[in-house]
Protein backbone atom coordinates (compact mmCIF):
# COMPACT_ATOMS: atom_id res chain seq x y z
CA UNK A 1 0.00 0.00 0.00
CA UNK A 2 1.55 3.46 -1.00
CA UNK A 3 2.69 5.07 2.44
CA UNK A 4 0.06 8.23 2.20
CA UNK A 5 -2.71 5.91 1.85
CA UNK A 6 -1.20 3.72 4.77
CA UNK A 7 -0.68 7.12 6.84
CA UNK A 8 -3.98 8.88 6.02
CA UNK A 9 -6.06 5.66 6.87
CA UNK A 10 -3.84 5.29 10.28
CA UNK A 11 -4.58 8.39 11.71
CA UNK A 12 -8.04 9.36 10.25
CA UNK A 13 -9.26 12.60 11.75
CA UNK A 14 -11.84 13.40 14.00
CA UNK A 15 -14.27 15.02 11.84
CA UNK A 16 -14.34 11.56 10.68
CA UNK A 17 -17.98 10.33 9.29
CA UNK A 18 -18.61 6.58 9.60
CA UNK A 19 -21.54 4.78 8.51
CA UNK A 20 -22.06 0.92 7.99
CA UNK A 21 -24.87 -0.35 5.60
CA UNK A 22 -26.18 -3.53 5.48
CA UNK A 23 -27.78 -4.16 1.92
CA UNK A 24 -30.16 -6.80 0.49
CA UNK A 25 -27.90 -8.49 -2.46
CA UNK A 26 -30.24 -7.23 -4.91
CA UNK A 27 -29.39 -4.68 -8.13
CA UNK A 28 -32.67 -2.89 -6.71
CA UNK A 29 -30.34 -1.30 -4.32
CA UNK A 30 -27.32 -0.29 -6.17
CA UNK A 31 -29.28 3.41 -6.49
CA UNK A 32 -29.94 3.74 -2.70
CA UNK A 33 -26.06 3.34 -1.88
CA UNK A 34 -25.54 5.72 -4.49
CA UNK A 35 -28.31 8.15 -2.49
CA UNK A 36 -26.58 7.38 0.97
CA UNK A 37 -23.10 7.99 -0.88
CA UNK A 38 -24.20 11.56 -2.11
CA UNK A 39 -25.83 12.39 1.40
CA UNK A 40 -22.85 11.53 3.36
CA UNK A 41 -20.43 13.47 1.29
CA UNK A 42 -22.19 16.38 0.51
CA UNK A 43 -20.96 18.44 3.29
CA UNK A 44 -17.59 17.66 1.57
CA UNK A 45 -18.43 19.81 -1.70
CA UNK A 46 -16.81 17.20 -4.07
CA UNK A 47 -16.98 18.49 -7.58
CA UNK A 48 -19.72 16.68 -9.78
CA UNK A 49 -16.93 14.62 -11.32
CA UNK A 50 -15.57 13.73 -7.93
CA UNK A 51 -18.94 12.75 -6.76
CA UNK A 52 -20.10 10.72 -9.80
CA UNK A 53 -16.35 8.61 -9.88
CA UNK A 54 -17.17 7.76 -6.37
CA UNK A 55 -20.48 6.47 -6.76
CA UNK A 56 -19.56 4.82 -10.13
CA UNK A 57 -16.11 2.82 -8.40
CA UNK A 58 -18.56 1.61 -5.22
CA UNK A 59 -21.78 0.49 -7.43
CA UNK A 60 -19.05 -1.40 -9.76
CA UNK A 61 -17.78 -3.07 -6.73
CA UNK A 62 -21.36 -3.89 -5.42
CA UNK A 63 -22.48 -5.05 -8.85
CA UNK A 64 -19.84 -7.14 -8.76
CA UNK A 65 -20.95 -9.02 -5.47
CA UNK A 66 -24.33 -9.11 -6.36
CA UNK A 67 -23.65 -10.79 -9.91
CA UNK A 68 -20.51 -12.79 -9.85
CA UNK A 69 -20.42 -13.62 -6.21
CA UNK A 70 -24.12 -13.87 -5.24
CA UNK A 71 -25.52 -14.53 -8.76
CA UNK A 72 -28.46 -12.35 -8.28
CA UNK A 73 -29.26 -14.52 -5.09
CA UNK A 74 -31.44 -11.47 -3.08
CA UNK A 75 -31.62 -13.36 -0.21
CA UNK A 76 -28.50 -13.19 0.49
CA UNK A 77 -26.84 -9.33 1.75
CA UNK A 78 -23.58 -7.74 1.81
CA UNK A 79 -21.88 -4.92 4.33
CA UNK A 80 -20.88 -1.59 3.11
CA UNK A 81 -18.62 0.49 5.47
CA UNK A 82 -17.80 4.46 4.58
CA UNK A 83 -15.31 6.79 5.88
CA UNK A 84 -15.01 9.81 4.96
CA UNK A 85 -13.32 12.98 5.80
CA UNK A 86 -12.35 16.15 3.58
CA UNK A 87 -9.34 14.42 2.96
CA UNK A 88 -10.27 10.56 2.20
CA UNK A 89 -12.94 9.01 1.25
CA UNK A 90 -12.63 4.78 2.09
CA UNK A 91 -15.14 2.18 1.34
CA UNK A 92 -15.18 -1.33 2.68
CA UNK A 93 -17.36 -4.16 1.24
CA UNK A 94 -17.62 -6.94 2.86
CA UNK A 95 -19.24 -9.93 1.20
CA UNK A 96 -18.80 -13.73 1.30
CA UNK A 97 -17.37 -15.63 -2.31
CA UNK A 98 -15.77 -18.96 -0.60
CA UNK A 99 -12.91 -19.89 -3.33
CA UNK A 100 -12.60 -16.30 -5.23
CA UNK A 101 -9.50 -15.84 -6.23
CA UNK A 102 -8.76 -11.78 -6.99
CA UNK A 103 -5.55 -12.47 -8.62
CA UNK A 104 -7.96 -14.32 -11.23
CA UNK A 105 -9.74 -11.07 -12.50
CA UNK A 106 -8.78 -10.51 -15.72
CA UNK A 107 -7.44 -7.11 -17.18
CA UNK A 108 -9.31 -6.27 -20.28
CA UNK A 109 -7.72 -5.70 -23.43
CA UNK A 110 -9.53 -1.73 -24.45
CA UNK A 111 -8.94 -2.71 -28.33
CA UNK A 112 -11.09 -5.58 -28.07
CA UNK A 113 -14.57 -4.12 -27.41
CA UNK A 114 -16.84 -6.86 -25.71
CA UNK A 115 -19.91 -6.41 -23.94
CA UNK A 116 -18.17 -7.15 -19.90
CA UNK A 117 -15.38 -6.95 -18.12
CA UNK A 118 -14.66 -3.48 -17.45
CA UNK A 119 -16.11 -3.08 -14.02
CA UNK A 120 -13.05 -3.98 -12.48
CA UNK A 121 -10.79 -2.34 -14.54
CA UNK A 122 -13.06 0.94 -13.68
CA UNK A 123 -12.87 0.48 -10.04
CA UNK A 124 -8.43 0.45 -10.51
CA UNK A 125 -8.64 3.80 -12.49
CA UNK A 126 -10.62 5.58 -10.29
CA UNK A 127 -9.68 4.41 -6.95
CA UNK A 128 -6.22 5.71 -5.66
CA UNK A 129 -6.27 1.93 -3.56
CA UNK A 130 -8.02 -0.97 -4.30
CA UNK A 131 -7.41 -4.16 -2.24
CA UNK A 132 -9.52 -7.30 -1.79
CA UNK A 133 -8.48 -9.60 1.05
CA UNK A 134 -9.98 -13.10 0.74
CA UNK A 135 -10.15 -15.79 4.05
CA UNK A 136 -10.10 -19.12 2.66
CA UNK A 137 -11.16 -20.73 5.77
CA UNK A 138 -14.95 -18.75 5.79
CA UNK A 139 -15.02 -17.58 2.37
CA UNK A 140 -15.78 -13.76 3.54
CA UNK A 141 -14.26 -11.34 1.19
CA UNK A 142 -13.24 -7.49 1.83
CA UNK A 143 -13.14 -5.02 -0.53
CA UNK A 144 -10.82 -1.62 0.40
CA UNK A 145 -11.22 1.15 -1.83
CA UNK A 146 -9.57 4.11 -1.31
CA UNK A 147 -10.16 7.71 -2.79
CA UNK A 148 -7.68 10.67 -1.56
CA UNK A 149 -9.77 13.75 -2.10
CA UNK A 150 -7.31 16.37 -1.13
CA UNK A 151 -7.08 17.91 -4.52
CA UNK A 152 -3.28 19.12 -4.53
CA UNK A 153 -1.94 16.26 -4.39
CA UNK A 154 -4.69 14.20 -6.50
CA UNK A 155 -6.15 14.09 -10.00
CA UNK A 156 -9.38 15.11 -8.36
CA UNK A 157 -11.32 13.05 -10.40
CA UNK A 158 -11.25 11.40 -13.95
CA UNK A 159 -13.02 14.28 -15.83
CA UNK A 160 -12.92 17.74 -15.94
CA UNK A 161 -15.86 19.88 -13.39
CA UNK B 1 -36.50 4.34 -16.05
CA UNK B 2 -38.44 5.52 -18.27
CA UNK B 3 -38.30 6.01 -22.30
CA UNK B 4 -40.31 8.21 -24.74
CA UNK B 5 -40.39 6.90 -28.19
CA UNK B 6 -39.91 8.72 -31.38
CA UNK B 7 -40.49 7.56 -35.05
CA UNK B 8 -39.97 9.21 -38.17
CA UNK B 9 -40.59 7.45 -40.81
CA UNK B 10 -39.46 9.12 -43.99
CA UNK B 11 -36.39 9.33 -42.54
CA UNK B 12 -36.11 5.69 -41.11
CA UNK B 13 -34.96 7.28 -37.41
CA UNK B 14 -36.18 6.15 -33.98
CA UNK B 15 -35.88 8.64 -31.26
CA UNK B 16 -35.64 7.16 -27.68
CA UNK B 17 -35.47 9.16 -24.85
CA UNK B 18 -33.92 7.53 -21.90
CA UNK B 19 -34.49 9.11 -18.15
CA UNK B 20 -33.07 7.77 -15.17
CA UNK B 21 -30.08 5.74 -14.17
CA UNK B 22 -27.99 2.86 -16.28
CA UNK B 23 -27.32 0.06 -13.63
CA UNK B 24 -27.61 -3.22 -13.86
CA UNK B 25 -30.93 -3.23 -12.34
CA UNK B 26 -31.92 -0.86 -15.14
CA UNK B 27 -30.22 -2.52 -17.93
CA UNK B 28 -32.17 -5.53 -18.84
CA UNK B 29 -35.40 -3.54 -19.34
CA UNK B 30 -33.98 -0.88 -22.00
CA UNK B 31 -32.24 -3.82 -23.55
CA UNK B 32 -35.21 -5.65 -24.25
CA UNK B 33 -37.54 -2.64 -24.77
CA UNK B 34 -34.95 -1.39 -27.88
CA UNK B 35 -34.66 -4.83 -29.15
CA UNK B 36 -38.14 -5.04 -30.01
CA UNK B 37 -38.07 -2.03 -31.90
CA UNK B 38 -35.27 -3.22 -34.38
CA UNK B 39 -36.83 -2.60 -38.24
CA UNK B 40 -34.97 -4.65 -41.24
CA UNK B 41 -32.32 -2.66 -42.55
CA UNK B 42 -31.00 1.13 -42.95
CA UNK B 43 -32.41 2.49 -40.02
CA UNK B 44 -31.46 4.80 -37.56
CA UNK B 45 -31.66 4.18 -33.88
CA UNK B 46 -31.10 7.46 -31.75
CA UNK B 47 -30.10 6.82 -27.76
CA UNK B 48 -30.80 10.74 -26.48
CA UNK B 49 -29.28 10.34 -23.14
CA UNK B 50 -30.15 13.80 -21.74
CA UNK B 51 -31.76 12.82 -18.81
CA UNK B 52 -29.49 9.86 -17.97
CA UNK B 53 -27.74 10.54 -14.84
CA UNK B 54 -25.65 8.06 -14.63
CA UNK B 55 -24.25 5.27 -16.42
CA UNK B 56 -22.11 2.52 -15.30
CA UNK B 57 -20.09 -1.08 -16.77
CA UNK B 58 -23.46 -2.38 -16.60
CA UNK B 59 -24.73 0.30 -19.26
CA UNK B 60 -22.28 0.17 -21.48
CA UNK B 61 -21.93 -3.47 -21.56
CA UNK B 62 -25.88 -3.59 -22.52
CA UNK B 63 -24.71 0.07 -25.09
CA UNK B 64 -22.00 -2.21 -26.96
CA UNK B 65 -24.61 -5.53 -27.53
CA UNK B 66 -26.79 -3.24 -28.79
CA UNK B 67 -24.51 -2.07 -31.91
CA UNK B 68 -23.70 -5.19 -32.25
CA UNK B 69 -27.43 -5.71 -32.85
CA UNK B 70 -27.61 -2.83 -35.05
CA UNK B 71 -25.41 -4.01 -37.40
CA UNK B 72 -26.60 -7.33 -37.43
CA UNK B 73 -29.86 -5.51 -38.82
CA UNK B 74 -27.87 -2.87 -40.97
CA UNK B 75 -28.69 -0.51 -38.84
CA UNK B 76 -26.58 2.64 -37.83
CA UNK B 77 -26.92 3.44 -33.36
CA UNK B 78 -26.34 6.61 -32.41
CA UNK B 79 -25.89 8.63 -28.68
CA UNK B 80 -26.85 11.80 -28.36
CA UNK B 81 -26.80 14.33 -25.43
CA UNK B 82 -24.32 12.94 -23.09
CA UNK B 83 -23.76 15.05 -19.99
CA UNK B 84 -21.08 14.83 -18.04
CA UNK B 85 -20.47 12.78 -15.37
CA UNK B 86 -22.18 10.21 -18.32
CA UNK B 87 -19.61 11.00 -21.09
CA UNK B 88 -16.48 10.73 -18.91
CA UNK B 89 -17.30 6.65 -18.47
CA UNK B 90 -17.17 6.35 -22.27
CA UNK B 91 -13.79 8.30 -22.31
CA UNK B 92 -12.61 6.38 -18.93
CA UNK B 93 -12.92 2.94 -20.99
CA UNK B 94 -12.26 4.23 -24.78
CA UNK B 95 -15.63 3.54 -25.84
CA UNK B 96 -15.98 6.80 -27.27
CA UNK B 97 -14.04 6.27 -30.40
CA UNK B 98 -16.61 2.48 -30.48
CA UNK B 99 -19.76 4.64 -30.73
CA UNK B 100 -21.47 7.19 -32.51
CA UNK B 101 -21.91 9.85 -30.15
CA UNK B 102 -23.10 13.32 -31.22
CA UNK C 1 -44.76 -2.37 23.92
CA UNK C 2 -47.66 -1.98 21.59
CA UNK C 3 -48.29 -5.66 20.38
CA UNK C 4 -48.40 -4.33 16.84
CA UNK C 5 -45.16 -2.62 17.30
CA UNK C 6 -43.46 -5.69 18.98
CA UNK C 7 -44.49 -8.10 15.78
CA UNK C 8 -43.16 -5.88 13.43
CA UNK C 9 -40.02 -4.89 15.01
CA UNK C 10 -39.60 -8.76 15.56
CA UNK C 11 -40.31 -9.91 11.73
CA UNK C 12 -38.69 -7.21 10.34
CA UNK C 13 -39.16 -8.14 6.67
CA UNK C 14 -36.60 -9.69 4.05
CA UNK C 15 -36.66 -6.11 2.07
CA UNK C 16 -35.13 -4.13 5.24
CA UNK C 17 -32.56 -1.82 4.55
CA UNK C 18 -30.04 -1.85 7.30
CA UNK C 19 -28.13 1.29 8.28
CA UNK C 20 -25.51 2.18 10.74
CA UNK C 21 -23.98 5.74 11.18
CA UNK C 22 -21.20 6.41 14.18
CA UNK C 23 -21.41 10.49 14.39
CA UNK C 24 -19.13 12.93 15.77
CA UNK C 25 -21.21 14.49 18.76
CA UNK C 26 -21.51 18.08 16.80
CA UNK C 27 -24.27 20.00 16.15
CA UNK C 28 -23.17 20.34 12.21
CA UNK C 29 -23.40 16.40 12.05
CA UNK C 30 -27.01 16.64 12.04
CA UNK C 31 -28.15 18.12 8.48
CA UNK C 32 -25.86 15.04 7.43
CA UNK C 33 -28.14 12.71 9.77
CA UNK C 34 -31.52 14.09 7.83
CA UNK C 35 -29.91 13.40 4.10
CA UNK C 36 -28.92 10.62 5.30
CA UNK C 37 -32.32 9.19 6.30
CA UNK C 38 -33.79 10.57 3.32
CA UNK C 39 -31.76 8.87 1.12
CA UNK C 40 -32.55 5.76 2.56
CA UNK C 41 -35.86 5.62 2.61
CA UNK C 42 -36.12 7.67 -0.68
CA UNK C 43 -37.63 4.29 -2.17
CA UNK C 44 -40.64 3.93 0.03
CA UNK C 45 -41.74 7.42 -1.74
CA UNK C 46 -43.02 8.50 1.81
CA UNK C 47 -45.09 11.78 2.14
CA UNK C 48 -43.22 14.74 2.80
CA UNK C 49 -44.81 15.66 5.64
CA UNK C 50 -44.03 11.98 7.20
CA UNK C 51 -40.83 12.02 6.01
CA UNK C 52 -40.07 15.57 7.75
CA UNK C 53 -41.72 14.14 10.96
CA UNK C 54 -39.30 11.25 11.01
CA UNK C 55 -36.20 13.59 10.50
CA UNK C 56 -37.71 15.96 13.15
CA UNK C 57 -37.85 12.99 15.54
CA UNK C 58 -34.42 12.44 15.08
CA UNK C 59 -32.97 15.27 14.89
CA UNK C 60 -34.71 16.05 18.40
CA UNK C 61 -33.26 13.17 19.88
CA UNK C 62 -29.55 13.45 18.57
CA UNK C 63 -30.29 17.36 19.80
CA UNK C 64 -30.43 16.02 23.32
CA UNK C 65 -27.45 13.34 23.04
CA UNK C 66 -25.51 16.63 22.06
CA UNK C 67 -26.54 19.05 23.81
CA UNK C 68 -27.58 17.23 27.23
CA UNK C 69 -25.47 14.26 27.66
CA UNK C 70 -22.58 15.30 25.75
CA UNK C 71 -22.46 19.17 26.65
CA UNK C 72 -21.35 19.89 23.17
CA UNK C 73 -18.05 18.20 23.39
CA UNK C 74 -17.65 17.31 20.29
CA UNK C 75 -14.87 14.48 21.09
CA UNK C 76 -18.22 12.33 22.08
CA UNK C 77 -19.77 10.05 19.68
CA UNK C 78 -22.93 8.25 19.25
CA UNK C 79 -24.83 5.57 16.93
CA UNK C 80 -27.44 5.93 14.67
CA UNK C 81 -29.13 2.59 13.44
CA UNK C 82 -31.61 2.94 11.36
CA UNK C 83 -33.97 -0.12 9.95
CA UNK C 84 -37.06 0.72 7.75
CA UNK C 85 -39.08 -1.01 5.56
CA UNK C 86 -42.42 -0.61 3.47
CA UNK C 87 -44.03 -1.12 6.91
CA UNK C 88 -41.87 0.46 9.55
CA UNK C 89 -38.81 3.45 10.41
CA UNK C 90 -37.35 2.42 13.63
CA UNK C 91 -34.44 3.91 14.64
CA UNK C 92 -31.75 3.45 17.89
CA UNK C 93 -29.53 6.29 19.51
CA UNK C 94 -26.60 4.59 21.03
CA UNK C 95 -24.72 7.03 23.08
CA UNK C 96 -23.60 7.63 27.36
CA UNK C 97 -25.01 9.36 29.75
CA UNK C 98 -24.65 7.96 32.77
CA UNK C 99 -26.84 9.09 35.94
CA UNK C 100 -29.04 9.65 32.85
CA UNK C 101 -33.06 8.61 34.44
CA UNK C 102 -35.52 8.86 31.29
CA UNK C 103 -38.35 8.86 33.91
CA UNK C 104 -37.60 12.61 34.66
CA UNK C 105 -37.76 14.08 31.34
CA UNK C 106 -40.52 16.58 32.43
CA UNK C 107 -43.65 17.00 30.06
CA UNK C 108 -44.25 20.19 28.95
CA UNK C 109 -47.33 22.49 29.71
CA UNK C 110 -47.97 23.59 26.26
CA UNK C 111 -50.24 26.66 27.45
CA UNK C 112 -46.89 28.01 29.37
CA UNK C 113 -44.61 28.86 26.46
CA UNK C 114 -40.97 28.90 27.30
CA UNK C 115 -37.45 28.87 25.21
CA UNK C 116 -36.99 24.80 25.46
CA UNK C 117 -38.66 21.64 26.77
CA UNK C 118 -39.95 21.05 23.49
CA UNK C 119 -37.97 18.32 22.26
CA UNK C 120 -39.22 15.16 24.03
CA UNK C 121 -42.62 16.27 23.53
CA UNK C 122 -42.24 16.78 19.60
CA UNK C 123 -40.74 12.63 19.59
CA UNK C 124 -43.47 11.37 21.41
CA UNK C 125 -45.88 13.09 19.39
CA UNK C 126 -44.45 11.67 16.07
CA UNK C 127 -43.43 8.63 16.80
CA UNK C 128 -45.76 5.11 17.54
CA UNK C 129 -43.34 4.07 19.87
CA UNK C 130 -40.24 5.63 22.09
CA UNK C 131 -38.54 3.62 24.19
CA UNK C 132 -35.10 4.92 26.49
CA UNK C 133 -33.16 1.85 28.03
CA UNK C 134 -30.08 2.75 30.32
CA UNK C 135 -27.20 0.28 31.74
CA UNK C 136 -26.13 2.26 35.31
CA UNK C 137 -23.74 -0.02 35.30
CA UNK C 138 -21.65 0.92 31.52
CA UNK C 139 -23.76 4.37 31.67
CA UNK C 140 -24.45 3.42 28.24
CA UNK C 141 -28.38 4.30 26.81
CA UNK C 142 -30.05 2.85 24.30
CA UNK C 143 -33.29 5.09 22.58
CA UNK C 144 -35.39 3.35 20.43
CA UNK C 145 -38.23 5.14 18.16
CA UNK C 146 -40.34 3.34 16.14
CA UNK C 147 -42.88 4.97 13.35
CA UNK C 148 -45.11 2.98 11.67
CA UNK C 149 -45.21 3.53 8.12
CA UNK C 150 -48.51 1.89 6.59
CA UNK C 151 -51.02 4.31 6.00
CA UNK C 152 -53.98 2.40 6.73
CA UNK C 153 -53.29 1.91 10.29
CA UNK C 154 -51.36 4.78 10.95
CA UNK C 155 -52.25 8.42 11.01
CA UNK C 156 -49.64 9.10 7.96
CA UNK C 157 -47.67 11.65 10.02
CA UNK C 158 -48.39 14.71 11.51
CA UNK C 159 -49.96 17.08 9.00
CA UNK C 160 -51.86 16.88 5.82
CA UNK C 161 -49.95 16.19 2.60
CA UNK D 1 -28.09 29.35 6.92
CA UNK D 2 -27.92 32.71 4.69
CA UNK D 3 -29.85 36.14 5.92
CA UNK D 4 -31.40 38.76 3.46
CA UNK D 5 -32.09 41.96 5.15
CA UNK D 6 -34.49 44.64 4.02
CA UNK D 7 -34.91 47.94 6.07
CA UNK D 8 -37.91 50.39 5.30
CA UNK D 9 -38.03 53.30 7.65
CA UNK D 10 -41.11 54.89 7.01
CA UNK D 11 -42.84 51.30 8.27
CA UNK D 12 -40.79 51.01 10.64
CA UNK D 13 -40.24 47.75 9.28
CA UNK D 14 -37.11 44.97 9.12
CA UNK D 15 -37.55 42.09 6.81
CA UNK D 16 -35.21 39.42 7.66
CA UNK D 17 -35.42 37.12 4.34
CA UNK D 18 -34.21 33.22 6.33
CA UNK D 19 -32.47 30.52 4.30
CA UNK D 20 -31.73 26.91 5.33
CA UNK D 21 -32.40 24.58 8.12
CA UNK D 22 -33.22 26.06 11.31
CA UNK D 23 -31.29 23.27 13.73
CA UNK D 24 -29.67 23.90 17.03
CA UNK D 25 -26.37 24.23 14.66
CA UNK D 26 -27.79 27.34 12.91
CA UNK D 27 -29.79 28.68 14.95
CA UNK D 28 -27.16 30.31 17.65
CA UNK D 29 -26.00 32.44 14.61
CA UNK D 30 -29.44 33.40 13.83
CA UNK D 31 -30.55 34.82 17.12
CA UNK D 32 -27.39 36.73 17.82
CA UNK D 33 -27.35 38.44 14.20
CA UNK D 34 -31.16 39.42 15.01
CA UNK D 35 -30.95 40.98 18.38
CA UNK D 36 -28.42 43.07 16.79
CA UNK D 37 -30.53 44.86 14.96
CA UNK D 38 -33.48 45.52 17.50
CA UNK D 39 -34.66 49.22 17.42
CA UNK D 40 -35.78 51.45 20.45
CA UNK D 41 -39.25 51.12 19.99
CA UNK D 42 -42.34 50.96 17.63
CA UNK D 43 -40.60 48.59 14.88
CA UNK D 44 -42.06 45.16 13.18
CA UNK D 45 -39.79 42.53 12.43
CA UNK D 46 -40.43 40.35 10.16
CA UNK D 47 -39.20 36.33 9.37
CA UNK D 48 -39.83 35.63 5.98
CA UNK D 49 -39.42 31.61 6.59
CA UNK D 50 -39.91 31.55 2.79
CA UNK D 51 -36.88 29.02 1.90
CA UNK D 52 -36.65 27.67 5.46
CA UNK D 53 -36.85 23.95 4.69
CA UNK D 54 -36.80 22.63 8.45
CA UNK D 55 -37.13 23.92 11.80
CA UNK D 56 -37.44 21.67 14.99
CA UNK D 57 -37.49 22.91 18.84
CA UNK D 58 -34.00 24.15 19.10
CA UNK D 59 -35.56 27.02 16.33
CA UNK D 60 -38.77 27.18 18.14
CA UNK D 61 -36.84 28.03 21.12
CA UNK D 62 -35.48 30.99 19.10
CA UNK D 63 -38.36 32.27 18.12
CA UNK D 64 -40.07 32.04 21.56
CA UNK D 65 -36.80 33.89 22.60
CA UNK D 66 -37.30 36.97 20.08
CA UNK D 67 -40.31 37.45 20.81
CA UNK D 68 -39.89 38.26 24.05
CA UNK D 69 -36.69 40.06 23.36
CA UNK D 70 -38.84 42.24 20.53
CA UNK D 71 -41.74 42.62 23.25
CA UNK D 72 -39.10 44.19 25.59
CA UNK D 73 -38.44 46.51 22.87
CA UNK D 74 -42.13 47.11 21.95
CA UNK D 75 -41.59 45.48 18.45
CA UNK D 76 -43.67 43.16 16.94
CA UNK D 77 -42.65 39.72 15.57
CA UNK D 78 -44.18 38.77 12.46
CA UNK D 79 -43.62 35.16 10.66
CA UNK D 80 -44.13 34.72 7.10
CA UNK D 81 -44.27 32.44 4.40
CA UNK D 82 -44.66 29.25 6.37
CA UNK D 83 -44.19 25.89 4.09
CA UNK D 84 -45.65 22.84 5.13
CA UNK D 85 -44.06 20.87 6.84
CA UNK D 86 -42.00 24.06 8.91
CA UNK D 87 -45.64 24.98 9.68
CA UNK D 88 -46.36 21.62 11.03
CA UNK D 89 -43.81 22.47 13.98
CA UNK D 90 -45.98 25.56 15.03
CA UNK D 91 -49.19 23.24 15.26
CA UNK D 92 -47.70 20.33 17.36
CA UNK D 93 -46.64 22.52 19.58
CA UNK D 94 -49.68 24.97 19.83
CA UNK D 95 -46.98 27.73 19.25
CA UNK D 96 -49.21 28.74 16.24
CA UNK D 97 -51.37 30.51 18.14
CA UNK D 98 -48.66 32.43 20.24
CA UNK D 99 -46.85 33.95 17.50
CA UNK D 100 -48.34 36.46 14.67
CA UNK D 101 -48.21 33.89 11.50
CA UNK D 102 -48.77 35.84 8.09
N1 LIG E 1 -16.58 -9.68 -6.44
C1 LIG E 1 -16.31 -10.64 -7.35
N2 LIG E 1 -16.52 -11.93 -7.07
C2 LIG E 1 -16.25 -12.88 -7.96
N3 LIG E 1 -15.75 -12.64 -9.19
C3 LIG E 1 -15.50 -11.39 -9.53
C4 LIG E 1 -15.76 -10.32 -8.63
N4 LIG E 1 -15.42 -9.19 -9.24
C5 LIG E 1 -14.96 -9.53 -10.44
N5 LIG E 1 -15.00 -10.85 -10.63
C6 LIG E 1 -14.53 -11.60 -11.84
O1 LIG E 1 -13.80 -10.70 -12.63
C7 LIG E 1 -14.39 -10.56 -13.93
C8 LIG E 1 -14.29 -9.11 -14.38
O2 LIG E 1 -15.14 -8.32 -13.59
P1 LIG E 1 -15.61 -6.93 -14.12
O3 LIG E 1 -14.39 -6.18 -14.53
O4 LIG E 1 -16.42 -6.27 -13.08
O5 LIG E 1 -16.46 -7.20 -15.41
P2 LIG E 1 -17.82 -8.00 -15.60
O6 LIG E 1 -18.52 -8.01 -14.28
O7 LIG E 1 -18.53 -7.23 -16.64
O8 LIG E 1 -17.45 -9.38 -16.06
C9 LIG E 1 -15.81 -11.05 -13.77
O9 LIG E 1 -16.32 -11.57 -14.95
C10 LIG E 1 -15.67 -12.10 -12.69
O10 LIG E 1 -15.29 -13.32 -13.25
N1 LIG F 1 -30.76 12.43 25.93
C1 LIG F 1 -30.91 13.12 27.08
N2 LIG F 1 -29.96 13.07 28.02
C2 LIG F 1 -30.08 13.77 29.16
N3 LIG F 1 -31.13 14.54 29.45
C3 LIG F 1 -32.11 14.63 28.55
C4 LIG F 1 -32.04 13.93 27.31
N4 LIG F 1 -33.16 14.21 26.62
C5 LIG F 1 -33.86 15.04 27.39
N5 LIG F 1 -33.27 15.29 28.56
C6 LIG F 1 -33.79 16.14 29.66
O1 LIG F 1 -35.14 16.40 29.40
C7 LIG F 1 -35.39 17.81 29.29
C8 LIG F 1 -36.39 18.06 28.17
O2 LIG F 1 -35.80 17.76 26.93
P1 LIG F 1 -36.43 18.35 25.61
O3 LIG F 1 -37.88 18.06 25.62
O4 LIG F 1 -35.68 17.83 24.45
O5 LIG F 1 -36.25 19.92 25.72
P2 LIG F 1 -34.93 20.82 25.82
O6 LIG F 1 -33.83 20.04 25.24
O7 LIG F 1 -35.30 22.02 25.04
O8 LIG F 1 -34.75 21.11 27.28
C9 LIG F 1 -34.03 18.41 29.01
O9 LIG F 1 -33.95 19.74 29.48
C10 LIG F 1 -33.10 17.48 29.75
O10 LIG F 1 -33.02 17.84 31.09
Amino acid sequence: MDIRIKNLLENLPANLTHLKMQVQGSSETLSLIRRVIAASVQHLRLSNALLNDIKLATTEACTNVIKHAYKFDESMSFELEIKTSDKIFAVEVFYEDPGFVPENIPVPDLNEIKEGGLGVFIIRNIMDHVDYKTDQQSGKVKLLMVKILDKLTSDGGQSED
Amino acid sequence: MKIDRLRDESKKLKVFSIEGELDVHHVKNLKSEILEELEPAGWIYELNMDKVTYLDSSGLGMLVYLKKEISKHEGRLVISNLHEPVRNVFSLTKLDSFFEIT
